[in-house]
């Protein structure tokens, strides 16, 4: 990858990054759960940019459909099978709210502070994989265990949904 | 071959679900069969393995050796004898169906953890083996079988979210996650800070996974409150596949032993192994003691781990598979008590030994196997393990170990009193002996730690200490 | 085929006795077991004797392997412990009938036969530890299944044996530790050295508290009282005799060479010569038929031990030789006094007496057998005891004077039993005794047939039992067997034995009855101090114990308590709170497990990057 | 200025990122806000996935990576979500503090 490319982006990325971390605290601080989720969804679309920006476009394309679109919709799907919360609790929620999160834009500062200290001989690279190689092949050649293991976890899933979200009789 | 060991459990599942009746009736013995040929297969190749001839893999999955063999064997043991449990327990015809194509897809996510040797493959099989337990665990949708799965999903999701991490990290330092590459590029730059925080978050996602003090808030909950077949699965090899076997793996094959790792081991060991015998003295429910003991006896492993001799390593690989065998066999008898009496609570429970003879001696076998009482099988890895300490002048750790060995019959003795020994409690006269689909395993598990017990001197050669040599 | 025999010969009465156990309800189905059991043991070591046989599992690395070795003498002892099994069990089938517990007994008598042939097979001294405790248990069980309040015997006999095998234990680990191995038949060691001598000691302790000598002994006259009858027979007379000279002979013929004259050598002949003495002492005093026979039982041990520390051909051929004399002649007595007991209901001699008309044959088995022990020519006794007199004599005049007097006063009490119990006045209640049922008679009488036999015809035991042991370098080219003594000795005994039989009609005379015989010896000046003092047990290891123990108990009362309060109070209350902390801080809240794991993991990269 | 530097700016934004996660994770009191926080955190740890890719050049495999991840993702949600929906229907609550019934 050409480092001048790199360069170029480098402000873009930053905007993104914030777009992406403001999406994140939306979703662990928006009142409502629905809200949240959206924000995360929101995310999630942000991410898949900034992939397809880093030319990872099937990573991306994944993200943008399975995680911007699958979970929010498993996640509203919850969300409605739960009653909406009384007058009373979105008041209490509130004073938590408040109560609970101030630390979060300390803690937010802290981790940034101190990694700008964090130092170090820079490592050296690897050498890169040979041009060209194509994820189809990766995924059916050496990867092809993660796939059989994909389908497995595929199944254990379909059990989670038969006998956690199944009626009984 | 290997590969079988994993996808034979996929083909298991894809085939009794076809739409057809009788095939339902079909899973309960396809998973004793599969277990069947997993046990005579671990134990076809484990000769081989421990005279040390390479094994040549066909398909995907790479080596065997024989800390892989021996795991498979528990791993075998284990889900056979959680099937029987599971037919005691389960109940309903549908629920028991559906609790064996997960106990199915948790081995198959167990069996391929073994056998791989790249990290992103680690990390799939185990979300694969410990996706299958949270489900099993929350199967019976009772309030505490719940509390306890979100539990462990919650901090399971946190440990593999660090190890991923810590995969991502290695990732841009090597250019792959095989065990080799990654071991290669950690060997050029040990002491770099950036190798060292992924070394630090692999390593604790690893502990979290073990229930190691004090990652392991999550563990004596969702043992106890499990149903019954799945804590068995659970605590006898799920989390030590998952957790132990994974550390024991990573650290020999990738990490390497360094001072700052063998140092960690062993204080986390000790933590473990004294405050999980504490914890467990005062507890009142039988299967939250087993859940603490577990804690106890993985801290007994890293401390073998932590040494870093041949000795120690085989010692732990060997208090691993005896750990299999006896938390199993005392969580099968819990399951037996509690089926009969319709309690867990030791002091509701009193001289069951004379109204369930059978799971009362056999409990007593596991507890004095637990404890370290010659000549069954826990003494000797006990004692090797303490030996190996000592030999390799942790001397304070090694009498560490013995003190809790102290709490460990203490806790026990315990648990015998209150719920086999003594008078027979109100409530408890008219309790019989659990049928055979829980004697049986008792017995089965009973036979291997006294017969492993006393073919020690033979298996010391032959097995144990070929495992330090892969 | 012979390996798999030595297995039988140790599984096989193993496996019966459980057999024992399990039908120990049922009385006669279990007694036909017992007897089956001891029929099949006879025969297993009929096969064994005379051959030579070794087996060795090696089992672990440090020295316990499971090594069984037969040969000449361990097959003899086999073979002479399946036969007074097989006889006593045939004796307590009238014996045991109505009794309670019998099932019990039969159940232990095997399991003693199993643990003896184990014993006497046994060619590691761990192995054999493993037997020779077997036996002490067996020992506690037979004696506490007795009368009621039998157990404090039990527990006084299973102390003293118990403290005389740690001792074993001892020097078990220390002759293993200068020998460099745990197999008997490998070790050779020498008396030369401080650490093996040591080592000596602590088997010599093991094996002559066994076989019943002083000071290890106390425990046998109240067994005599409170144990069933046959035990008697069975354990002191026989197993236990056989076994610890069994043993003593093997540690000085093969672990250790003892030499004529070295100072072990004299340590054994003197506790030999007082274990005789003092316990024929007591003996010739006791007005119970059971209790003498007891006190019979240590002091004829003190000859076997005295023939064997001669360290002499002579001595030690004639110690062995005693040794199956004993067990047979002393299993005897017993068993007379067993139908006596069991056809009068008492064993107290002043409430017997003019047996002999009623119970002829009972009467005639006594009389053999006493003159056997008496040592009076032609019976077995006397051939071994001039044997061991020639061994003495070669070593001091001292010890041949010893066993001489102790000869004198076991003729002695011997003519005051017989006289009191078989002569004498019938007394009202034992008008209508009659005589003991056959199956008490036949093992009485072969016992009797073989004290003759084994008198009359010495080649028989001496060629083929006792010489084949020592073997030819050992022996010096001589040969015991035969009726070639030296005219002094036999002329000595004979003067010997007139004398008591001139003391007894003396003792006779003077206190008007058998029963008082021995009253002028007991009553004598000075001695009658002693005897009260025996009596009440002041020299009696136990006792005494027993005294120091209450004593110390006194003063180390407050310690006791503090140690406890620290133990049962401090440390459980210590560790409770420990626990109590430890559980508490589980509160089932998952922010605080997940704090834990964070902090941990941070930890954990705190150290990495610290320590590297 | 090298491509490591250059792809610092990432790695600071992938661990405040996750530190907002973890935050969620520990002080939320609602149960579907606990699935969440552990969303969040997969966000981060994607992110790292990839930029690991970028900096070694094995832009393939990382994105096989992230493939397989966001899979076994989704699945974990599903299990969680349904297990969150089986507690609500037993409590009536989504609050964490009632999942505190297995203690000491």
């Amino acid at each position: 990858m050409d480092p001048t490319f790199l360069k170029q982006q480098l402000l873009m990325n930053i905007i993104l990054m914030g777009a992406m971390l403001l999406g994140a605290l939306a979703t662990v601080m928006l009142r409502q759960l629905v809200k949240a989720a959206i924000a995360l969804a929101f995310t999630s679309v942000v991410l898949c940019v900034v992939m397809f920006k880093l030319n990872a476009p099937w990573a991306a394309v994944f993200e943008l459909s399975v995680c911007a679109g699958l979970i929010t919709v498993v996640f509203i799907s919850a969300v409605s099978l739960v009653k909406p919360a009384t007058e009373e609790e979105r008041a209490a929620h509130i004073r938590f709210k408040t109560r609970r999160y101030f630390l979060l834009p300390l803690v937010l500062l802290l981790v940034g502070v101190g990694l700008s200290y964090v130092t170090g001989q820079p490592l050296p690279l690897p050498a890169a994989e040979p041009a060209g190689t194509e994820l189809r092949s990766l995924l059916w050649g050496p990867r092809a265990l993660d796939l059989l293991g994909q389908v497995l976890v595929l199944l254990a899933g379909v059990w989670g949904v038969v006998m956690l979200f199944k009626e009984e009789k | 071959m290997p590969s079988l060991l994993v996808i034979l459990p996929l083909l298991a599942v894809l085939l009794l679900n076809l739409p057809l009746n009788f095939l339902r009736r079909l899973a309960l013995p396809a998973a004793l069969l599969l277990a069947l040929y997993q046990a005579a297969f671990a134990l076809g190749v484990l000769p081989a393995c421990c005279a040390g001839c390479p094994t040549q893999e066909r398909w995907f999955l790479n080596a065997l050796d024989p800390l892989t063999s021996v795991l498979l064997l528990a791993i075998a043991i284990v889900a056979f004898v959680s099937v029987f449990v599971l037919r005691a327990t389960a109940g309903e015809e549908r629920r028991e169906f559906n609790m064996l194509n997960l106990v199915f897809l948790a081995v198959a996510g167990m069996n391929g953890l073994v056998l791989v040797r790249d990290l992103f493959s680690l990390y799939v099989f185990l979300e694969l083996a410990s996706i299958a337990s949270f489900i099993l665990i929350a199967a019976h949708r009772e309030m505490g079988g719940l509390e306890g799965a979100f539990k462990y999903l919650v901090m399971s999701a946190l440990a593999t979210m660090m190890m991923l991490a810590s995969i991502a990290l290695l990732l841009a330092l090597s250019g792959s996650t095989s065990f080799g590459a990654v071991a290669e590029a950690l060997q050029a730059h040990a002491r770099h800070g950036y190798v060292l925080t992924a070394l630090g978050l692999f390593l604790g996602g690893l502990l979290i996974k073990s229930g190691v003090m004090p990652f392991h808030g999550w563990l004596p909950d969702a043992y106890s409150a499990a149903p019954a077949a799945v804590s068995t699965l659970l605590a006898g090899i799920v989390t030590k596949v998952t957790g132990v076997y994974a550390l024991i793996r990573l650290v020999l094959d990738v990490f390497g032993f360094t001072p700052a790792t063998q140092q960690l081991l062993l204080i986390f060991g000790a933590i473990s192994v004294v405050a999980g015998a504490l914890a467990a003295l005062g507890q009142s429910d039988m299967k939250r003691m087993l859940a603490y003991s577990s804690i106890s006896q993985v801290g007994y492993i890293l401390l073998g781990l932590a040494t870093g001799t041949g000795l120690g390593i085989a010692a732990a690989v060997f208090h691993l598979f005896n750990h299999a065998i006896f938390k199993t066999l005392l969580f099968v008898n819990a399951a037996a008590v509690e089926k009969q009496t319709g309690t867990r609570d030791m002091n509701q429970l009193g001289g069951l030994a004379q109204k369930m003879p059978i799971t009362g001696v056999t409990s007593l076998l596991a507890m004095f196997s637990t404890a370290g009482v010659p000549p069954l099988a826990g003494f000797w890895s006990k004692l090797l393990i303490i030996a190996a300490l000592w030999l390799s002048g942790f001397h304070g750790y090694a009498l560490l170990g013995i003190g809790a060995s102290l709490l460990t019959l203490a806790y026990f003795l315990s648990l015998q009193r209150r719920v086999f020994f003594g008078l027979v409690r109100a409530g408890c006269e008219n309790v019989r002996e659990a049928g055979w689909a829980l004697t049986l395993p008792s017995l089965l598990l009973a036979a291997i730690l006294v017969g492993v017990g006393l073919a020690l001197p033979w298996l010391i050669g032959t097995f144990l200490l070929p495992v330090k040599g892969f | 085929m012979t390996n798999n025999l030595m297995y039988f010969a140790i599984l096989l009465p193993a496996v019966i006795s459980l057999l024992a156990f399990a039908t120990r309800k049922m009385g006669k189905v279990c007694a036909a077991t017992a007897l089956l059991g001891a029929v099949v043991n006879l025969v297993v070591a009929i096969k064994l004797f005379g051959q030579t046989a070794a087996v060795h599992v090696p089992w672990t690395s440090w020295g316990l392997d499971f090594t069984l070795r037969l040969y000449s003498f361990s097959g003899f002892i086999v073979l002479a412990a399946a036969g007074f099994a097989l006889a006593i069990t045939l004796y307590s089938l009238p014996f045991m009938a109505k009794r309670e517990h019998s099932g019990l007994f039969y159940f232990q008598l095997l399991l003693s036969v199993a643990f003896a042939n184990g014993a006497a097979l046994a060619d590691n001294l761990i192995l054999l530890l493993f037997f020779w405790e077997g036996l002490l248990i067996t020992l506690y069980g037979l004696i506490a299944i007795g009368r009621p309040g039998a157990w404090k015997s039990a527990m006084k006999a299973l102390v003293l044996v118990g403290v005389s095998d740690v001792c074993m234990m001892f020097g078990i680990a220390l002759a293993g530790h200068f020998a460099g191995t745990m197999q008997i038949s490998k070790m050779h060691l020498v008396l030369t050295e401080t650490g093996p001598t040591l080592a000596f000691l602590f088997l010599i302790i093991g094996a002559t508290a066994k076989a019943g000598a002083l000071p290890f002994h106390s425990w046998i006259p109240d067994a005599a009282e409170d144990a069933p009858l046959p035990f008697m027979a069975l354990m002191p007379a026989a197993f236990e005799k056989l076994l610890g000279i069994y043993f003593l002979a093997r540690i000085t013929l093969d672990m250790f060479a003892l030499t004529p004259g070295s100072w072990c050598s004299t340590l054994l002949m003197t506790l030999g010569a007082i274990t005789i003495l003092v316990a024929v002492m007591m003996a010739l005093i006791q007005k119970d038929y059971k209790r003498l026979l007891a006190y019979h039982a240590i002091s004829q041990v003190g000859y076997m031990i005295l023939g064997i520390g001669t360290a002499v051909p002579a001595g030690i051929v004639g110690g062995l030789f005693h040794m199956i004399n004993h067990a047979l002649y002393k299993s005897g007595l017993f068993l007379s006094g067993g139908s006596v007991e069991r056809q009068t209901g008492t064993t107290d001699l002043s409430k017997l007496g003019g047996l002999a008309r009623q119970m002829p044959i009972t009467f005639f088995c006594f009389f053999v057998t006493a003159c056997s022990i008496s040592g009076v020519p032609p019976f077995n006794g006397f051939i071994s005891k001039e044997l061991i007199y020639d061994g003495a004599l070669e070593r001091g005049g001292i010890f041949y004077a010893a066993a001489l007097l102790g000869s004198f006063l076991t003729a002695a009490s011997f003519l005051k039993l017989g006289h009191s119990a078989y002569f004498g006045k019938v007394s009202e209640a034992n008008k209508n005794v009659k005589e003991a049922p056959w199956a008490m008679l036949v093992p009485m009488l072969t016992i009797a047939g073989f004290c003759i036999l084994f008198g009359v015809y010495n080649q028989l035991p001496l060629h083929k039992l006792i010489q084949p042991v020592l073997g030819e370098h050992r022996l010096e080219g001589h040969d015991y067997a035969g009726w070639h003594f030296n005219i002094m000795l036999v002329v000595g005994t004979l003067v010997v034995l007139a004398l008591a039989l001139l003391n007894h009609f003396i003792g006779v005379k003077r206190s008007g009855s058998g029963i008082g015989a021995a009253d002028h010896i007991h009553y004598a000046p000075g001695l009658h101090q002693a005897y009260d003092a025996a009596e009440k047990g002041w020299f009696d290891p136990y006792e005494l114990g027993l005294t120091l123990a209450r004593g110390v108990g006194r003063v180390t009362w407050g310690v006791d308590r503090f140690i406890n309060w620290v133990s049962d109070g401090l440390a459980v209350g210590v560790t409770a709170m420990f626990s109590y902390l430890v559980r508490s801080f589980h509160t089932g809240s998952l922010p605080i497990y997940l704090w834990w794991a964070i902090a941990g993991v941070a930890l954990v990269i705190i150290l990495l990057v610290k320590v590297n | 200025m090298n491509l490591v530097s250059l792809v610092m700016p990432f790695g600071v934004f992938v661990a405040l990122l996750a530190a907002v996660g973890l935050y969620c994770l520990i002080v939320t009191r609602d149960m579907l806000r606990v699935i969440l926080a552990l969303e969040v955190i997969t966000k981060a740890v994607t992110l790292l996935l990839i930029v690991g890719g970028l900096v070694s050049g094995h832009m393939a495999l990382a994105q096989a990576f992230v493939i397989t991840l966001i899979v076994i993702e989704v699945v974990v949600i599903v299990a969680a979500a349904g297990i969150v929906i089986a507690v609500y229907k037993h409590t009536g609550t989504l609050d964490i503090r009632r999942l505190r019934n297995l203690k000491g």
